[in-house]
């Protein structure tokens, strides 16, 4: 049996798939109204007033269950010269090439950057989302400003959906990753080799 | 299968592949607003509220003529009163100047481009822009594409509603209610080109009358409209209550809705399959016990 | 690029899974752009003529049903008559909304009276509401008839019961009116001609 | 000016449009307020409210002064050459023959100077002093445009720049039509300012002519057909009027009505009057008329004063007048002085109404708060409210502005249990008659005699009432003996039964019937003329003969003749209307002449057939109560203390043969308490008080509000939007305000006089906002003649609410 460390705890990892089940629903419902080839997904959610009216509350409730998520990891994710360094050297990674990483904490600069992406991007889609929500915001916000609020939605929007496919994808390429987040553990392996500075922490404690 | 074979459709909202366009040969038609000629009657408000069977709710006084004060869902076409003091060549002269406001039809609708729910709005053959309810979803983006703020999105129904140019009477042969009515036929309707020459005469008329800066106004910056005004100071709109002078589709509309969409989307399919193919070329990195590079160089360090 | 088995299940079946979305009926709705359809298409068309101000425009008036007997004919739509002369198919705001003047809430219905000193109506029927005027105004004209005046010339007038007459009402209703109020010998009696 | 066509009658405005665009016509407002009609306008220029006979008299000054008459026209169409007797004369202010008790003047001393033959002297020179033009321009040298401006608060160049305009009309090429509605004829001094427009377009020579003429823009649809139908409290139909006590027999009732000519060969229409009164009464009372009892002569009531509507709420106050029949009327609304109309109906002993719609009258008794804050228990009135159909509901025919009597046809069945009206008057009639058989009562003759040749008695068919009024033949109708062949038979012009084809088949011997004879034409024994609808129009010139049919005889321009020169041929070759071809007069209407009367004769025969003159009257002998030649008066309530004209003679401050009761004269308001002109006027988006059930009306005007320039708003501190207080010395109103660029403060004989604008169709029943009635406001004084209330100019005080 090989031996595991805890990397998330239960309620973290309940709020992380509350967040991204979230995404999904909110992400599909957008993308319905982002491009009419993906229209089709508004019948998951009741054709396309239902996504209308969901879309908001779906974005509301992802973004109300993130800033929790957000809260209990911000602290390992501030930005190191480390961090910068492992940008550097990024290349080599994604063609397989681990050795030349420099040591990661709990969170390596990919990591990291994908998180403060999410929170860029969820802040700026609840700012810019609440401007144009119709029918409560309908009259309250100039025509001018809702334009301007429609454009950066959809950026903030794009920049998420891409983030999260890096998300995703990162998980299932490092194998044993997807674990973390499924029952919370992960190999000691792993760990030794995807984040030895974590890892040596955790054995210290141990 | 579009049920409307007489009127084909020239555009339609959020739908990438082209409509049927095979019958292209339609006269446009064009709705002519004389201001010149407009006695401020509103016998078009009450034509347009009876024929299609709208009933705003009676509202108040607020200083002016104009009721209702706006566009509503139940009120497409509305008078805008404005006292203004023009000079003329015995000097000064007031002016009551009254303007029809409603849907202008552009060629170039911003409320098509922006609007996501596919079919809600059409662009008909002859140039008529309109609303087909049943595919709104009540989102409100046509009130952002709008560069004339006419879209109106009713709060009982979540839908939007304008002037639809009657296209219900011009697809059986009859002209709009409003144009009909119009006491001193400062409306007129007809082929656009019609229109144009007898607002030309018109033009020369009030020329002839002291209005040196008599105009058409067709603006081209939405590709021309099938609502055009004859206005006695085309050189300047905004003294009509604030017609815009130079209106166009806003830069931020045309640029959600124009190219980066699509180069979004490509982009968000592009970074899945670039990552399918990154697995697929570059292979896992696998989470095994020891013979992992990383994870031998780890273990050979504790396990001495 | 080795795609080994499982793999290349993994995808195939991804490929599967969307088509039978696709085959579910998820596919775009095939857009209907259909107009209103026109309402007047089968309705019964009157010629008439605006009561409001003296132009006198023409007007049509589309009515639901062909005169069928079972039908209580009810018009629904008001426009300009084209071929009038003066309008030529233009109304004013009024003219434009005749169709709430005939179905306006106030439109009266029954009979009603109010009696002396009470503070709301009272719905009678026509009989007892015309019997009760008849006698009225037979007992006004009875008792202050004026056959001679103080210098005893035959004047034959009945002053004391006046009439206002509506300028609105055609003139057949105006002529048989005037015929019978003035056989009773009224001289109290006018129309909108007056103000 | 003195109408807003493009508010209250749009679709006809459209042909100002029209000839705007086609015939490049100029159009002058002039009026109070910045009206609709004057956002079309080429020229606008502001008038005090009241001072419209100051105005015109003006523009008839600077006619003269300047020579811009039409000569020809003048010297042969108007009476300017004829000599006005001696004692005529006119002293500050007053015309002789004025007396002061009654209010009223003896108009025997305006007669002409007549020959021995009884025919009027003329002097074509137009020299002799004593001639109506020299008199004319004697009277109206006084209104010099400094005069005028001082009175009308008109700037002198503008009044100036709009008679060059109305001057330029007076070549015989170029024409102009004057259409003017209440805001001339609700004036005390009413009759005299439409009187003096028309002198205006007889100086133009533009009366006859196509595009020319005095356009009344009448009211209701039916407000002409009601006229001419007579339902007026001195009427019979067809222009004819009821006796006086004093003509006990028909030789003097005929003698003032029967005109003859005085001028040799005129036709003097009204010389026939016998014939038309004559077949009235065997309308009416059929065999029960007969030459013994003077033709059922005695069966109609005779007037010992008229009984007007003014009278009628005075008598009512006075407790005389004990039952009140409203048939689509709403006193309450229309009636000045609300106070005094409520008081009066309160003091009835029933009110009947009979209307599509429910009125404030019918319940002018429920108390609505302050819009109308009654106390129920007090009325003793017993009210019954019947439901009568709506023009959708009736067959029938209106007759418009244009004397069109136009048919209109059902297109569906009334509501509930409301009745056409001919079914109710039947009603009424029946229950009488019966009762009258039955029980006897006072004078029954009338009534059980009343012809009623119905087939259905209760509900007589619009068909047989129209048939009715046009008129038949009750004996064969022969041709007056052939002077060329005396001894040929007689012709028979229509047989016994037969529906009339004109009025001139009418006989005074009881062998015709007609119900009105100047509607004789419309049922023929072609049938039903007035349902015509062939809109063709062969001259190009608007003329749609074959559609309806007018009254007299479908002409569509009346004293058309002359439209042509005193030798036959047409003023304006490009816009003939009727013209003489040698052998007859033709042309694009139905001659206004006897077609055969050669215009060459020594004494032709005047194009004016109507007047005993034959010419049209610029000195008005007879037919006006206030006086020969109009006089600018002030209105009862003017902002100015005393009539500019003539300061010294409080006399003729107000129009001195106005209709105003004692109480009413006293109560009236002072400059002092209330300094602003007040006028009160129509909307484009209401009809009167109708519209206020309607929806569509409601929602696109749906509150009541004042108009009131900026000056007075600044200096009352009332910004655009507030709700005012409006006080006349008859009640206070409130209301919103519009702070409008549209009114003008003038300077009127040295002072600031505002204008308060007061649209009228608010009440307290409707779908619209509840507002008040303005008639709480209006004064209870009418014009001299007609007796219509002088809604236009009165004066109110304002303040923030």
């Amino acid at each position: 049996m090989k031996r595991t460390i805890v990397r998330y705890q239960d309620s973290t990892r309940i709020n992380h798939w509350f967040v991204a089940l979230l995404f999904v629903f909110a992400g599909l419902s957008g993308l319905a109204l982002f491009h009419p080839s993906m229209f089709f997904f508004s019948n998951l959610f009741g054709g396309g007033s239902w996504t209308r009216i969901l879309h908001p509350y779906f974005g509301l409730l992802m973004v109300f269950g993130f800033v929790f998520l957000f809260l209990q990891v911000w602290r390992e994710n501030i930005w190191t010269r480390n961090d910068t360094e492992w940008i550097r050297n990024s290349e080599k990674l994604l063609r397989g090439d681990e050795e030349h990483m420099p040591p990661v904490g709990k969170y390596n600069a990919g990591q990291k950057a994908v998180v403060w992406v999410f929170a860029v991007s969820l802040l700026v889609l609840l700012i810019t989302g609440f401007m144009f929500w119709r029918p409560w915001f309908d009259g309250v916000f100039p025509i001018v400003l809702q334009r301007v609020a429609v454009l950066l939605h959809a950026l903030a929007a794009f920049a998420l959906v891409l983030s999260v496919i890096i998300h995703v994808y990162a998980a299932i390429w490092v194998k044993g990753s997807v674990r973390a987040m499924t029952r919370g553990t992960v190999t000691e392996g792993w760990a030794r080799r995807h984040h030895p500075l974590w890892y040596k922490e955790m054995r210290g404690e141990k | 299968m579009s049920s409307l074979q007489s009127l084909d459709i020239a555009a339609r909202s959020a739908t990438t592949t082209p409509t049927p366009q095979a019958r292209e040969h339609v006269v446009e038609v064009a709705k002519l607003i004389d201001v010149s000629s407009c006695i401020g009657c509103k016998a078009c408000q009450v034509a347009c509220m009876e024929w299609n069977d709208l009933r705003d709710e009676v509202g108040h006084n607020a200083g002016t003529y104009d009721n209702p004060r706006d566009l509503t869902p139940q009120s497409w076409t509305v008078m805008r009163y404005s006292e203004v003091v023009m000079p003329s060549n015995e000097g000064e002269r007031l002016e009551w100047l009254i303007r029809k406001d409603g849907c202008m039809h552009c060629a170039d609708p911003g409320c098509l481009k922006a609007c996501p729910a596919p079919g809600a709005i059409v662009k008909y053959e002859n140039g008529i822009v309109d609303f087909i309810s049943e595919h709104c979803i009540g989102c409100g983006y046509c009130v952002k594409g709008c560069p004339f703020d006419v879209p109106r999105i009713s709060k009982k129904d979540d839908k939007a509603y304008k002037c639809s140019l009657c296209a219900d009477r011009v697809s059986v042969g009859l002209e709009p209610a409003c144009v009909k009515t119009c006491p001193t036929g400062a409306i007129r309707f007809g082929s656009k080109e019609d229109m144009h020459e007898f607002a030309a005469e018109r033009v020369v008329d009030l020329k002839e009358r002291g209005y040196a800066n008599a105009g058409v106004y067709d603006p081209q910056g939405v590709g021309g409209t099938h609502v055009m005004y004859v206005l006695q100071h085309a050189d300047k709109p905004q003294i009509y209550n604030n017609l815009p002078a130079d209106p166009t589709i806003s830069p931020m509309v045309s640029l959600w809705k124009g190219v980066t969409k699509p180069l979004a989307v490509a982009a968000m399919i592009g970074a899945a399959l670039a990552g399918f193919f990154h697995y697929m070329k570059v292979g896992p990195i696998e989470d095994e016990d020891d013979d992992g590079p990383g994870e031998r160089r780890a273990t050979e360090e504790e396990t001495r | 690029m080795e795609m080994n088995r499982r793999q290349f299940f993994k995808v195939t079946g991804a490929g599967l899974s969307t088509s039978t979305l696709v085959a579910l009926g998820f596919s775009p709705a095939p857009a209907l752009a259909e107009t209103r359809s026109f309402k007047l298409a089968k309705a019964t068309e009157t010629r008439n003529t605006c009561p409001y101000c003296s132009v006198g425009c023409g007007i049509i008036m589309y009515s639901v049903g062909d005169k069928a007997k079972n039908v209580k004919s009810e018009i629904f739509h008001i426009e300009g008559d084209p071929d009038h002369p003066v309008n030529r198919g233009t109304l004013c705001p009024k003219g434009a909304g005749l169709l709430d003047f005939v179905h306006s809430p106030n439109r009266l219905k029954y009979p009603q009276v109010r009696e002396a000193g009470s503070k709301e109506w009272k719905r009678i029927s026509w009989d007892e509401a015309m019997t009760r005027i008849a006698k009225l105004m037979k007992e006004d004209r009875d008792a202050n008839f004026v056959a001679k005046n103080a210098d005893g010339k035959t004047v034959n007038r009945w002053t004391t019961t006046g009439m206002l007459c509506a300028s609105a009402s055609s003139n057949e209703t105006g002529y048989i009116t005037h015929k019978v109020m003035r056989s009773m010998g009224m001289l109290v009696f006018d129309n909108q001609a007056r103000v | 000016m003195g109408g807003n066509a493009a508010e209250a009658h749009p679709c006809g405005f459209k042909w100002v449009i029209e000839a705007k665009q086609h015939r490049r016509a100029k159009l002058v407002v002039v009026d109070p307020r910045f009206t609709r009609s004057a956002a079309m306008s080429d020229y606008y220029a502001p008038i005090r409210p009241g001072s419209d006979i100051a105005f015109l008299g003006g523009v008839i000054n600077y006619l003269i002064a300047n020579d811009k008459i039409q000569h020809e026209y003048v010297k042969n169409y108007t009476n300017a050459p004829f000599i006005v007797g001696d004692n005529f004369s006119f002293e500050d202010g007053i015309f002789s023959g004025y007396d002061e008790t009654k209010r009223k003047y003896d108009n025997k001393q305006w007669g002409y100077a007549l020959d021995d033959k009884g025919f009027a002297k003329v002097d074509p020179t137009l020299q002799d002093p004593r001639c109506v033009y020299q008199l004319m321009k004697a009277h109206y040298s006084r209104y010099t445009p400094e005069m005028v401006s001082k009175v009308t608060g008109t700037p002198k160049e503008k009044f100036l720049k709009v008679c060059e305009h109305i001057a330029s009309t007076s070549t015989p090429t170029s024409t102009m039509t004057i259409m003017y509605a209440l805001g001339w004829t609700q004036h005390t001094i009413g009759s005299q300012i439409i009187r003096t427009g028309a002198m205006v377009q007889l100086l133009l020579g533009n009366i006859g002519v196509a595009g020319g003429g005095m356009n009344a823009l009448r009211g209701h649809s039916n407000i002409q057909g009601l006229t001419d139908l007579g339902l007026l409290s001195n009427s019979l139909p067809g222009y004819l009027s009821l006796p006086t006590e004093a003509e006990q027999d028909l030789e003097t009732y005929y003698k003032p009505r029967a005109l003859k000519p005085l001028r040799p060969n005129q036709m003097s229409y009204w010389q026939n009057y016998p014939k038309f009164f004559v077949s009235l009464q065997k309308a009416w009372w059929g065999k029960a008329a007969t030459a013994e009892n003077n033709w059922a002569f005695d069966y109609l009531p005779k007037i010992d004063k008229v009984y007007d509507v003014l009278q009628a709420f005075e008598l009512m106050n006075q407790g005389k007048i004990n039952g009140y029949i409203c048939q689509g009327f709403n006193p309450v609304g229309s009636f000045p002085n609300k106070k005094k109309i409520i008081s009066g109906l309160s003091k009835l002993k029933y009110l009947v109404v009979i209307d599509p719609l429910n009125t404030e009258t019918a319940e002018f008794w429920k108390n609505y708060g302050e819009f109308n804050d009654v106390k129920s228990e007090d009325i003793q009135t017993a009210v019954f409210s019947l439901p009568s159909t709506c023009f959708a509901e009736e067959d029938g025919a209106l007759t418009n502005s244009g004397r069109w009597l136009q048919w209109h046809w059902k297109g569906a069945e009334p509501p509930g249990e409301a009745k056409a009206d001919p079914e109710i008057i039947a009603d009424i009639f029946h229950r009488m008659k019966k009762a009258y058989a039955k029980d006897g009562g006072a004078f029954p003759d009338p009534i059980v005699n009343l012809t009623w040749p119905y087939k259905i008695p209760h509900s007589p068919s619009v068909e047989e009432l129209a048939m009715e009024y046009n008129g038949k033949a009750l004996a064969d109708v022969m041709a007056p003996p052939d002077p060329k062949d005396p001894k040929a038979p007689p012709k028979v012009l229509a047989k016994a039964g037969e529906q009339l084809a004109g009025f001139g088949l009418l006989r005074d011997d009881g062998s015709t019937s007609s119900g009105c004879w100047i509607y004789t034409g419309a049922w023929t024994q072609a049938g039903n003329q007035m349902a015509r609808r062939d809109n063709s129009d062969p001259w190009g010139i608007g003329q749609t003969l074959n559609w309806a049919w007018a009254w007299p005889a479908n002409r569509r321009i009346l004293y058309n003749a002359a439209s042509s020169k005193p030798d036959g041929t047409p003023w304006d070759p490009t816009r003939k209307l009727v013209q003489w071809n040698g052998i007859a007069w033709s042309g694009s209407d139905v001659p206004d002449i006897n077609p055969a009367a050669n215009p060459g004769d020594t004494d032709r025969v005047q194009p004016f057939i109507m007047t005993a003159e034959g010419v049209a009257r610029l000195y008005a002998p007879t037919g006006m109560a206030e006086g020969p030649f109009p006089e600018h008066y002030e209105p009862l309530e003017s902002p100015l203390v005393n009539n500019p004209f003539h300061p010294g003679n409080a006399k003729a401050r107000m129009n001195p043969a106005a209709r105003v009761f004692k109480d009413d004269l006293a109560a009236a308001g002072t400059p002092k308490d209330f300094p602003y002109a007040a006028t009160s006027y129509r909307l484009t988006e209401h009809f009167h008080y109708w519209t206020k059930n309607v929806l569509t009306s409601a929602i696109i005007q749906p509150e009541q509000f004042v108009e009131i320039g900026e000056e007075l708003a600044k200096a009352k501190g009332i910004s655009n939007g507030d709700r005012v207080k409006i006080s006349s010395s008859r009640t206070t109103i409130q209301c919103v305000a519009v702070v409008t660029k549209r009114i003008q403060q003038l300077d009127v004989d040295g002072k600031k006089v505002d204008i308060v604008g007061l649209p009228n169709h608010w009440g307290f029943v409707g779908v619209a906002k509840p507002g008040y009635l303005v008639n709480s406001l209006t004064p209870f004084v009418g014009d001299a003649n007609t007796q219509t209330p002088e809604y236009k100019a009165f004066t109110v005080n304002i303040e923030k609410a």
